[in-house]
């Protein structure tokens, strides 16, 4: 972990909501080891009413750029001010933070379920899953196509499925309900994305015997397990999501009880 | 640096910047981003003679310049700590002071004992002054009687320095650090979190799992300056002060004030580097200044 | 807009927001911005039987979120008022109400006597909480003796609607806040500001002349909101919600928690519209969420 | 008094601490009556610290541009985050508010002395008084030559007189040991600045019975007489350096007394 001033490169709108910032460390500094499923915690100076550090998770890491991307929905004003970051700017991360998915040596199929913003670490995990020689498929799910984004990215790394809420894109409906699911055996299964979707997936995953990991989006204050705020109940007991997690297998989680 | 050294009780600190207790877990949370050996000390998590999970999710909101918390010392209970940490944090080169918590005088003394047994656990702070767990916490700290009562029995068992953490909620703090002081306390620590609440207004409900939780941050810098201040003239004891110290100017600020070392607290969330960066802005101060000791400041705001 | 209306004692608003006192002048400093008359009402400067100078230069410090100020009801007096400024201000189309302060019981009488002769002044508010005064002024709000005498007296001499501000330097304003029910205040207002200090660090002298002065602004917030909510469970009479509102989403906030109505006070400063754009955001929220009327809201805080 | 949206048309840096800052109605009001000596409250939203406006003095008023000119010093994080908006940025002003300069009907000499950034509302000054038909002379101090600003301008309204601390431009010394005061005599003198220089000027003007009116910089939160915060003591007592102020004829302050 290191506290880092970052210099925005470029900050692409997506569509109306989502930005894309790719940022590199200020003096070159080579990026550290980073997992798919870490996130940064992005420091806001340029607003009057953010206090708080923000978690942001790495969306993908260009090594040959010595580039950092992050996928931003602007959702109140922390990210609103983050979204309106030039280039040129700087931004101050503290990173890498969290545990990441774990990337199982043995073969198997592997799904990516995402939603909204959610998709943003899938790009990365499954980047690595193809490195370590193993192909992915992405299920994303969005309310219209124009939601679901980086798709040319994700396609780099394996098939894409698609939903839509409003059926301008793949088949219409939630992702738990693609005919992928009933059609197709997975054996792991990685997801992040709003929390109803979540435990839809859980809740699939658990039925059908696959191995489910799920990333949080817990409320957290220091990003890096000092402040104790950013708890899951787990069947261990209370632990830090921004340290033993985001990511969690589901068999951990209290969700289905 | 020598011109930084003071003293709390017997306790000589190498320089008067401490991290405050719950912001800064056991020290080992941070020592990626700092050597702690550069801190004047570390307070470690409130501790409790049980283990505690705490208070359900969600346990905290941002506020204006500031967070709520209700976090209801979530640890793993002295014996955890006596086995498992201690044996690891002594060895840090700073002090690791233990936040002492408890619901019932018995359960404070129990755990000051054991405390007590410890070679390198030169002093601990009493936190009468917790507003997120439901029985005793802050309800010690909001009335001289019970200051006093649990301030007397943990001195009895613990006879190094005993530093006691005073609330701000209350009428009048000067109170109850006298009350404090007359029971042989030999720092008090002020101030802990105020009782504050906030509403998310879409969904109608209370942001924190317990509705009222811990205000900290930048936002009670002004009001915890002005118990310190009033704390200063009224006792004879030194103080630690804190409160929304964030740089080098806000910890000179508590200094003149009467605060003879500082915490920083909730500021390490948000720069996990800040309290080194404040030993070595305080220390360009007293240069900036041609001030010998950092003591010299110690109570000095000039009144015209 | 009539889903707006709010009752306080026998006052009819005709919609929840008014401001505060202090930091509205008499209302003509608004009249280039706003619209009085959209306003529920207007609590005018704190005014004192004899005129007052005030206190010295510096009386304000910018602090995180929020603001010192020891003005220390500078006023021209209740006579002053009565034959000049009312005159003027009764013209508007809201309720103007008079916050009154005084240092003796007697003060505090005298000025609600003048007061009550005068036709439209439906109510007055008893500051009794000022912390910029040296004495009486918070003294009163301090102590459930001091604060039920004054309330007492004031009750004998005023008919009308008779609000009492409380402070929230004290341990329990619940506490207060029943006292001043019990000798028949028709409603509490709260919070006055907090005391506070802030010291410039490198002349090393207070911020303000008077050294200490009162904290308000959105700092304060989370703070008053919890107070708000305690005090509503403890009175019956309705509270009038306070400290830090900016916006519509703050109003909403206090009115959850048990506010029936609600001062704009620090932030006119920053957007002297404030006030009438919260009542348009409140007319929204009660829209978008199909409430009949506000004080549907009023407390309605919901709790799992 | 209005509340309103401008735009930055541009930001010139004058010198390393110094911003010359024109601004125009964000949706081409046209500009009220500006008087000079009066002031702007600018919000400042781009920052974590800074709650209150900040008080800016009226550089200039250029009517056929409809633009306002604002001169800033970055003495803290106010004027930082303000001097670093970038052309086409917004910026909300409460305006125009204070009194002003008299600018007396009978003829006679003019001095309009200002130290540091405290020159601002007079060019602003001597241009109105040129309208009216006179003539000003200009006396401004410095530390050193490239703190005396926007000179070409001042020019355009009348003779300019400098003094610099290090001697590098115009006389060496304060503005109040300039030899033109020795030399000329006056009938008026405004002056803005530092409170020691205002003071000595005061105390100058006194001494050789001349009219002098000072522009003063006392804390403010509103700006615009509601708060009571930004008093000065005078003759008649405390009054607001917002509304009656912030210019004041010499015999109504206590300084000299
Ligand atoms: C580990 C982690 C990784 C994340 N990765 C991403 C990412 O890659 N891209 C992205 O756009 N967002 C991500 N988020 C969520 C992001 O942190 C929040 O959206 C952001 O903090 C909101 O800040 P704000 O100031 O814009 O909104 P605020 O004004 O703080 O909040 C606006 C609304 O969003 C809610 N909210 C705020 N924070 C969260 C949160 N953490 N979870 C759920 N609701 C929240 C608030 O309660 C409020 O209703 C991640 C969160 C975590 C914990
Ligand atoms: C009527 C009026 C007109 C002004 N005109 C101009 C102008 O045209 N150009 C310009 O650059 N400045 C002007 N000022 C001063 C300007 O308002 C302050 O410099 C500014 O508010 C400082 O804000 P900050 O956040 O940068 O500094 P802060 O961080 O608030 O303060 C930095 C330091 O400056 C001191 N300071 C802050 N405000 C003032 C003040 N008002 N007077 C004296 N010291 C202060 C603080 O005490 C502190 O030591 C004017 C002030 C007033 C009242
Ligand atoms: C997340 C969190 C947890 C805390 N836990 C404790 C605790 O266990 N014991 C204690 O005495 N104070 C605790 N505090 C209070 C701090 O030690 C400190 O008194 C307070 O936060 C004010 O300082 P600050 O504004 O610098 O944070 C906690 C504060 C925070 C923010
Ligand atoms: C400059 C200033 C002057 C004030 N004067 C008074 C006063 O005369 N009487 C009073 O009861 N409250 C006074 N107050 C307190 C406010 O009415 C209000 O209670 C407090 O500021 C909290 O609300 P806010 O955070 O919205 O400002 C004053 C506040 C300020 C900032
Ligand atoms: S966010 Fe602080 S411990 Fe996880
Ligand atoms: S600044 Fe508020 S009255 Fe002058």
């Amino acid at each position: 972990m290191q506290v880092l001033d970052f210099t925005v490169r470029s900050n692409e709108a997506l569509n109306d909501q989502n930005h894309l910032i790719k940022v590199a460390p200020a003096n070159s500094e080579v990026l550290p080891e980073i997992r798919p499923g870490q996130f940064v915690q992005i420091l806001v100076d340029n607003s009057p009413h953010v206090f708080l550090r923000r978690p942001i998770s790495v969306n993908f890491v260009d090594r040959e750029k010595n580039e950092l991307w992050l996928l931003i929905q602007r959702i109140g004003e922390g990210t609103e001010k983050i979204c309106g970051l030039p280039a040129g700017g700087t931004m101050n991360l503290i990173y890498p933070l969290g545990n990441s998915f774990s990337l199982p040596d043995r073969k198997g199929k592997f799904l990516l379920i995402g939603g909204g913003v959610g998709t943003a670490p899938l790009l990365f995990l499954g980047k690595k899953i193809k490195q370590n020689g193993m192909e992915s498929e992405f299920l994303l799910g969005g309310r219209s196509g124009k939601d679901i984004l980086q798709r040319a990215d994700f396609e780099r790394y394996g098939t894409l499925y698609c939903t839509t809420e409003d059926g301008s894109l793949g088949e219409k409906g939630f992702v738990t309900h693609h005919s992928v699911l009933k059609e197709k055996k997975y054996d792991f299964i990685y997801t992040c994305g709003p929390k109803p979707m979540m435990l839809a997936v859980a809740k699939y995953a658990r039925d059908h015997g696959i191995e489910c990991e799920a990333s949080l989006e817990n409320l957290m204050a220091c990003g890096f397990g000092a402040c104790l705020c950013c708890i899951e109940k787990t069947i261990r007991g209370n632990v830090c999501a921004c340290t033993e997690g985001p990511v969690f297998n589901i068999n951990q989680l209290t969700w289905l009880d | 640096m020598a011109r930084l050294e003071v003293h709390i009780g017997n306790l000589k600190l190498k320089n008067p910047v401490m991290t405050a207790s719950g912001t800064f877990g056991y020290g080992t949370e941070y020592t990626d981003f700092i050597d702690l050996g550069r801190l004047g000390g570390i307070f470690v998590k409130g501790t409790t003679l049980e283990p505690r999970q705490g208070n359900n999710y969600p346990r905290m909101a941002e506020t204006p310049s500031g967070m709520l918390n209700s976090v209801g010392l979530q640890n793993k209970g002295v014996n955890y700590f006596v086995e498992h940490l201690y044996p690891v944090i002594k060895e840090y080169d700073t002090h690791m002071i233990v936040n002492v918590s408890g619901s019932t005088v018995e359960d404070y003394v129990a755990c000051a004992e054991k405390l007590a047994d410890l070679d390198k656990m030169p002093a601990i702070e009493l936190n009468i002054s917790c507003p997120n767990v439901k029985e005793g916490g802050m309800a010690f700290g909001t009335s001289c009687q019970s200051a006093a009562q649990v301030t007397r029995e943990v001195r009895k068992a613990f006879p190094k320095t005993l530093i006691v953490k005073l609330s701000p909620n209350v009428t009048d703090i000067t109170e109850i650090a006298r009350a404090v002081e007359d029971e042989g306390a030999d720092a008090v620590s002020l101030v802990n979190t105020f009782l504050g609440m906030a509403i998310d207004v879409e969904s109608r409900t209370p942001k924190l799992s317990t509705i009222t939780g811990g205000l900290s941050g930048p936002c009670i810098k002004p009001i915890a300056i002005r118990m310190v201040w009033e704390v200063f003239h009224s006792v004879k004891i030194p103080l630690i002060g804190m409160g929304g110290i964030c740089n080098w100017q806000d910890a000179i600020e508590f200094i003149l004030a009467g605060a003879t070392a500082v915490q920083v607290g909730t500021y390490n969330f948000i720069d996990p580097a800040a309290s080194v960066k404040i030993v070595d802005g305080i220390n360009d101060y007293l240069d900036r200044h041609h001030l010998a000791s950092v003591n010299d400041l110690v109570g000095k705001m000039i009144v015209k």
